[in-house]
């Protein structure tokens, strides 16, 4: 029951991706090459916001081939539509003509659809029977989305969540702002090749390369895993998930998916967007200090320490992880409280380079600086220097979402918004 | 009137190792050992025998083993002998038939039925030898999101009152009168060693364990025995009984004779009345009026400490428990069937409530789909037998769980089920001075803290295979249980899946 | 020196402590030879006064000045200057009972010895006079209302 | 050439010895030599009769192994030319019988006690008539008891040993003697037996216990005249004026203390040496100790030497420190007897006053019960003596009791009913009693409470 919620046609997909031949011409290679263990994720940010298209990226993840089994690959970008910066945007994968029929009608229900298309993509010899990719850009529904009494944000979740666990079929890959996820089955070289990442122009990217074992590989659970802005690329298997996957439960987050990415971006959502922590917050407290740490220190720092476990103890992850969140603030990485996983950083310039494997920093900026291994527990976080800004002048006091006034009082239609701003 | 009852056990003593020393014989309260110094042997009282073990503990020659009473019964499955013995004690007696100790019943044990997870290959276990394994969680309420100033690292509202247990596991209430003072002083000075907290039980805080205050959970019960504000104001936290495991819906009656001068000082009644709890309190008969007593205590201790409210597991516990939330209980305590008592009907005890482990998965999943999970605090208590219950309890839902049988069987219980005679030969049920002397609280407490000590030792491990380094993590990880020889209903129940699956 | 302390709160009045000592002190260290079948019998040095209500084990203080040494005729008691234990030697003991008569807690006794009455009393389990071991009465104890312990004379 | 040592011990046995070890306690480098007319290594004397009832061997008897002599470089001069027969206080000399002179620095009288010989016509001059104080003594006796049992064997008849004074010498010897001989009958001037250490119920009870183990005593009788005959003694002619055939006779009336050597050199005697409360005589850097010591009773105030082995060995104690200058010299103010003494299966202990003045000051408790005797003698509240007659256990714990005067309300009453117990005592006295050096950093129970 606890981890059954997934729709049976989906279950269907991964016992084809098991038939796939690729896999079967796979298998005798396991023998001959040692066995890595869990999965690549890597990143690139231009601190200033410049925007670079996709080359790099693949370049990276590329080199970690070996660390992925072609059971899944993906990459996400922001900073990629511009001209819809203000609009939602959906990619949303479909198994079949019926399930883009419905979801687009309730598309059409909930939300006011400004552009809709087929994502372009390349045909690639390694990925076999990929869905129909659409994108929308979308606003919610304004008359539906003040009915509802909530936030904007948790509007468009919500919707996510029904086509997510509600659609047999469909399935939304990312519905953020003015970013998007491209990811499926293959070795995330080849997704990036299909999806033709290298025409789009991002000031951040992140990308993974999967070797599932904690679920099986299918177009849907290719990471990264995203929720509005979210997204999660995510190296390892968390011991603490039901744990965590009942406390998010709680709170209206339907683990669907039962990944562990999942949960990681739930709890990022609730953890930044709802109680509005800052995203180190929020990443800190998902690695908390030890109780040993906390009892050396001064009894105040201690006391705020002591809180922020006892109220979010079920918000600690546990077990290996090595994730890179991104989001419209920038990117942060994080390691378990053990550093059980890999995760290198360095810096150029601006740029800013995150990746399982040095070597898949050098290969793309040989002459990076400050290389250094992320410190379990400790957030590596990297923001966009207007948002840094714009943080500097906020209070530090977190506000959580549902003390904000409902945004889309003033932002119903962002055109009208535009138009009121010009 | 010739009696019926037939003995229950028999003393088998090795006549080849018997020294006739006499140490079985001075130390059966029972009376069953006699040396006889004419016949030159040492003779048995067997009908007296409740099958303490205590002779056989402490028998120099290890000559004693006590064994059942080799009557055959009837021959048929439903008049067992022990039905059979009953109705001839009620025969004899026109009582209710009295018992102690925990539902002895074959109901089953859904422990039993759980099994734990362990990392392979994909995920690293931890080795709690080399690597910090947290045991520590705090219990009270807590707000559904904290406010803080990030940049000074400061709260910007208190987090209301919580307790702090470096290990996730309390001494159940058990209270002077119904427990010897030393045993009481063991529990404390353990909990003192141990981190964490005991529990006075309705009998009120003895003034030599005044000092251990700070790690004591007050009751407040029925009877309101010993309540005053220096006794809530000195705990560590409040607890409000409503009911018991072993005997829900039931009172309490400590007879006048064991009212003696100190639990009669402790308690603040007379010397030699009868206690009695009344079965509900008369001052609270629905939600709304254990709301006033949860925040008539809050306000009489100044908000300074939490407010736990206790019920056994009944029918409806998760509804019950919603209540409690929302009535202010910061600390939900759950008591299922199998939980010990001093004394109880036996017809309760063996009849009445449900299984910790469903009530338990039950409670938390309705919490949880009321977002209230993690707002209050979940203790399961009720049966917690070895450190593997404890990490399923978490696992199912639990933040911690009371534990009262087995640190009395670290102080030597035998559960003989024979504490409402208070002559318990191990010091431990009985206010009898010569008795009491027998628990020296220092080796009590030192047998307790190595109990804890061991299964702390093994929850770590535990937590460690699962590759998880803090109980947090384990908090409701119920994917970290599969159940085995369990029906679809009860695996709903209890929210986990099928070994295999 | 080390000695054995008596807490009469937690004497259970079982005495176990006397079985042990009494099998310490056979031949054959053997509870039901020792009982049973020994000749001389073994003779406990610990002895609990009292009954279930208020019980107390005694056994030899060894004390600095000790008077049972003091009285002794025959050389018998002698306290070992380095490590303060009292012991009677029964080679030389003849039994008169001096000790007896002086000792104020009374932890001597005149029992059966081999070939006349003799003193006993506690040596504190060692495997030669006047060297302590570890006391039999002490382990015994199942309530530790007897210590073993450094104390703060000689 | 004369001998010279720092310290000069005259006399060989408790006191002596006590006092040297006391000495070697504060002074380890100061010549110690220890001179006697014995010649033997140092024997508890009091054993004599145990060693001729086999309870003790000669191998056995000595009260400290040659080693500890040489360990403790303890000089002996032991031997009839060892005596010292006189004693030059001023010139710190002590003339040896054998013309030697010993020049000291310090010198302890412990000579003890010399047996006091009754004015009995033909006593004296018969040779088979032996005091019982000495080991000489008693291998005398002996000899002569086996002599006349195989005497008597061979002329068919019960072979007797007459014992004048049934004190506590008297008695051991009749003790030890009746292995030997056939008859043992003691003669005792006073109306009782042991008329020191017992009173007349007690005797009484003593006196039929053994008789049934083959000693008579003869209370208020005692010997008018020896018969003797070819230089031996044959009969005593009893004050009833029967006659009484004996093969040979143990004088014990009493002892005296062996204190001439002091009273010649000029020192003051009482009914002993009278000494200051650190043992020294009147006499520059002569200390006494013992036997001939003049003792202030703890209990009557009487002033009188205590012929006990405890005391030798207190006294001995006390005035070794003094010698040697100890820091801390205890000192030695008075005592009370405290006896014990068996007599086959019968045990006897006593304690103080025994026999009190019947002045209404003090009063008394008896109880016969089968085989015991006891008594229990109270003054202002406090147990001053008791008897303890076939009851000896933990007797010292009564003994206790006296000297430390603990008052008698305190105490349980049953403490005098039945074998005394230490739980007899009040709480906070039985604490203080069994609790000596008790380590401060636990409390009564035996641990430290957790903090």
């Amino acid at each position: 029951m606890v981890r059954s919620l997934r729709k049976l046609p989906r279950r269907k997909i991964c016992e084809n991706e098991g038939s796939h031949p690729m896999l079967e011409t796979k298998g005798p290679r396991e023998g001959q090459v040692r066995i890595p263990s869990g999965c690549a994720i890597a990143a690139i940010m231009d601190r200033t916001g410049g925007r670079h298209d996709g080359g790099d990226i693949l370049k990276s993840i590329a080199l970690m081939h070996d660390r992925s089994n072609g059971l899944g690959g993906g990459f996400a970008a922001y900073g990629i539509y511009p001209e819809y910066k203000e609009l939602y945007a959906f990619h949303i994968m479909y198994e079949s003509r019926e399930a883009r029929a419905e979801t687009e009608a309730y598309l059409d229900k909930y939300f006011m659809s400004e552009k809709q298309e087929r994502i372009p993509t390349e045909p690639v010899a390694a990925i076999k029977n990929p869905p129909d990719i659409w994108r929308y850009f979308v606003a919610p529904h304004p008359m539906r989305l003040a009915n509802s009494g909530l936030d904007e944000a948790e509007y468009t979740m919500q919707h996510v969540f029904h086509i997510n666990g509600k659609i047999d079929g469909a399935f939304v890959a990312s519905s953020g702002k003015n970013m998007g996820a491209f990811k499926g089955v293959g070795y995330p070289e080849d997704i990036g090749e299909f999806y033709r990442i290298q025409d789009y122009d991002a000031w951040a990217w992140t990308a993974h390369g999967r070797f599932p074992t904690n679920t099986p590989g299918w177009w849907g659970g290719a990471h990264p895993f995203t929720l509005l802005n979210w997204s999660v690329v995510h190296n390892g298997e968390i011991s603490s998930y039901d744990a965590n996957r009942r406390y998010v439960e709680q709170f209206g987050y339907d683990c669907e998916l039962q990944t562990d990415t999942e949960v990681i971006t739930y709890l990022f959502d609730l953890l930044a967007r709802r109680h509005g922590f800052s995203q180190e917050t929020a990443a800190h407290i998902m690695a908390a200090p030890s109780w040993e740490d906390i009892d050396r220190m001064p009894p105040e720092e201690a006391a705020y320490q002591t809180a922020l476990r006892t109220v979010y103890s079920s918000a600690l992850v546990n077990g290996p992880f090595s994730i890179i969140i991104g989001s419209d603030e920038g990117l942060l990485a994080l390691n378990d409280r053990l550093k059980l996983r890999a995760l290198m950083a360095a810096e150029k310039g601006p740029m800013v380079y995150l990746a399982s494997e040095q070597a898949a920093i050098e290969i793309v900026c040989p002459d990076a600086e400050n290389v250094r291994s992320i410190e379990g527990g400790q957030p590596f976080v990297v923001q966009l220097d207007s948002v840094v800004a714009a943080k500097a002048r906020e209070s530090a006091e977190n506000c959580p979402a549902r003390e904000k006034p409902f945004r889309h009082e003033v932002e119903v239609h962002p055109r009208r918004k535009e138009r009121a701003h010009a | 009137m010739l009696d019926y009852v037939l003995p229950r056990y028999r003393v088998m003593r090795d006549k080849d190792l018997c020294i006739q020393c006499g140490v079985c014989e001075r130390s059966c309260s029972n009376e069953v050992h006699h040396v006889d110094e004419e016949l030159g042997r040492v003779t048995a009282n067997n009908a007296a025998c409740v099958n303490c073990q205590r002779c056989v503990v402490m028998c120099p020659t290890q000559a004693l083993a006590i064994t059942r009473w080799p009557q055959v019964d009837s021959g048929s499955s439903n008049w067992t002998l022990e039905t059979m013995q009953d109705i001839a004690k009620q025969a004899q007696t026109g009582a209710v038939l009295l018992s102690s100790m925990g539902n002895p019943k074959p109901y089953p044990i859904y422990w039993d039925h759980l099994l734990l997870n362990a990392s392979q290959v994909t995920n690293p276990s931890i080795d709690p030898l080399r690597e910090p394994m947290e045991t520590r969680v705090f219990l009270g309420s807590r707000p559904e999101i904290l406010k803080v100033n990030e940049r000074d690292e400061k709260l910007s509202a208190p987090l209301p009152p919580q307790i702090r247990l470096d290990v996730p596991l309390m001494f159940s209430a058990m209270s002077f009168g119904s427990i010897s003072l030393n045993a009481q002083k063991a529990l404390a000075m353990a909990a003192r060693e141990l981190g964490t907290f005991f529990n006075t039980g309705e009998g009120g805080l003895h003034r030599d364990l005044e000092r251990y205050a700070d790690c004591a959970i007050v009751q407040v019960a029925s009877g309101r025995f010993g309540v005053d504000p220096h006794y809530l104001g000195a705990a560590g936290a409040i607890e409000i009984k409503i009911g018991q495991g072993a005997k829900p819906g039931i009172g309490g009656h400590l007879p006048g004779e064991k009212i003696s001068e100190e639990v009669s000082r402790t308690r603040m009644i007379p010397q030699g009345t009868d206690a009695i709890s009344p079965a509900p309190h008369h001052d609270i008969y629905s939600i709304e009026d254990l709301r006033q007593l949860v925040f008539s205590l809050k306000e009489a201790t100044g908000y300074s400490k939490p407010v736990a409210v206790k019920v056994a597991a009944v029918h409806n516990v998760a509804a019950i428990a919603s209540g409690m939330a929302r009535a202010g209980a910061d600390i939900i305590v759950i008591d299922g069937f199998r939980g010990g008592t001093g004394a109880a009907p036996k017809r309760i005890r063996d009849n009445v409530g449900i299984p910790i482990e469903l009530a338990l998965a039950a409670v938390d999943q309705r919490l949880r789909d009321e977002s209230i999970r993690s707002t209050v605090s979940l203790v399961a208590a009720g049966s917690i037998r070895s450190s593997a219950d404890i990490v399923r309890a978490i696992a199912l839902g639990a933040d911690a769980v009371y534990c009262a049988s087995a640190p009395l069987i670290a102080l030597g219980c035998h559960q003989c089920q024979d504490c409402s005679s208070g002559k318990c030969n191990w010091g431990i049920a009985t206010q009898r001075s010569d008795l009491v002397r027998r628990l020296n609280p220092e080796i009590a407490a030192e047998r307790v803290v190595n109990l804890v000590h061991g299964w702390t030792h093994e929850i770590k491990e535990m937590m460690g295979g699962m590759g998880i380094n803090a109980v947090d993590s384990l908090r409701g990880n119920r994917l970290m249980l599969r159940g085995v020889g369990l029906n679809e209903k009860e695996l709903e129940i209890l929210g986990v899946k099928y070994a295999g699956e | 020196m080390k000695r054995i302390y008596a807490l009469e709160e937690w004497c259970i009045d079982c005495k176990r402590c006397e079985v042990a000592c009494k099998v310490f002190h056979s031949k054959s260290k053997d509870p039901v030879k020792a009982f049973l079948y020994e000749q001389p019998k073994p003779r406990n040095r610990v002895r609990v006064e009292g009954n279930r209500t208020l019980s107390i084990a005694i056994n030899c203080r060894h004390c600095p000045t000790a008077k049972c040494v003091e009285g002794c005729i025959s050389g018998a008691m002698t306290r070992n200057p380095e490590t303060g234990v009292v012991t009677s030697n029964p080679e030389k003991c003849v039994g008169c009972r001096t000790c007896v008569s002086m000792c104020p807690f009374g932890a001597v006794t005149i029992e059966e010895g081999p070939t006349h009455p003799i003193a006993f009393k506690c040596d504190l389990c060692g495997d030669e006079l006047g060297v302590p071991g570890s006391p039999s009465c002490v382990a015994a104890c199942p309530n530790r209302a007897l210590i073993y312990v450094e104390s703060e004379g000689n | 050439m004369a001998i010279t040592t720092d310290y000069l011990i005259i006399g060989n046995s408790a006191a002596g010895l006590s006092a040297a070890e006391a000495i070697r306690k504060t002074d380890c480098e100061g010549s110690v030599l220890i001179v006697s007319r014995e010649p033997y290594s140092a024997y508890g004397r009091p054993l004599i009769s145990y060693l001729l009832e086999g309870k003790t061997t000669l191998d056995e008897i000595w009260l400290k192994p040659e080693e500890y002599y040489e360990e403790n470089r303890l000089q002996r001069m032991l031997g009839p030319d060892f005596e010292v027969v006189q004693l030059l206080p001023e010139e710190h000399r002590a003339l040896l019988a054998g013309g030697e002179a010993v020049e000291y620095g310090r010198c302890l009288l412990a000579a003890g006690s010399v047996p006091f010989v009754p004015p009995i016509e033909g006593l004296a001059e018969a040779s088979n008539v032996f005091p019982f104080l000495t080991l000489d003594h008693a291998l005398a006796a002996q000899e002569a008891a086996r002599e006349a049992a195989a005497l008597a064997a061979v002329e068919g008849r019960p072979s007797r040993c007459v014992v004048i004074g049934a004190g506590l010498i008297g008695l051991k010897a009749a003790e030890a003697l009746c292995g030997y001989v056939d008859e043992v009958v003691v003669l005792e001037m006073a109306p009782r037996i042991l008329p020191a250490v017992l009173d007349q119920e007690g005797a009484d009870v003593l006196r039929q216990q053994l008789a049934q183990r083959g000693i008579t005593c003869l209370p208020g009788i005692t010997a008018q005249k020896v018969v003797v005959e070819e230089g031996c003694a044959t009969a005593c002619l009893l004050t009833t004026d029967e006659l009484l055939p004996c093969d040979f006779i143990v004088a014990a009336v009493g002892v005296r203390p062996n204190s001439a050597l002091a009273v010649d050199a000029g020192a003051v005697q009482g009914r002993g040496l009278v000494c200051d409360s650190q043992l020294r005589t009147s006499l520059p850097d002569v200390w006494a100790a013992g036997d001939l010591v003049q003792v202030t009773d703890a209990i009557d105030g009487s002033k009188r030497p205590l012929a006990l082995w405890p005391v030798a060995m207190a006294q001995g104690a006390v005035a070794g420190a003094s010698m040697a200058g100890a820091a801390e010299a205890p000192s030695y103010e008075s005592a009370f007897a405290v006896n014990a003494v068996d007599f086959f299966d019968i045990s006897l202990l006593t304690a103080g006053c025994i026999n009190p003045p019947e002045d209404g000051s003090f009063t008394a408790v008896t109880e016969v019960d089968g085989d015991s005797y006891v008594k229990f003698v109270f003054r202002d509240g406090l147990l001053v003596g008791y008897i303890l007659l076939n009851r000896p256990a933990c007797g010292g714990i009564y003994t206790a009791i006296i000297e430390n005067a603990i008052p008698v309300d305190q105490l349980d009453p049953a403490i005098f009913s039945a074998a005394p117990e230490n739980l007899d005592f009040p709480p906070a006295l039985r604490w203080a009693r069994l609790h000596k050096f008790y380590p401060a950093d636990r409390d009564r129970r035996g641990w430290k409470e957790g903090c």
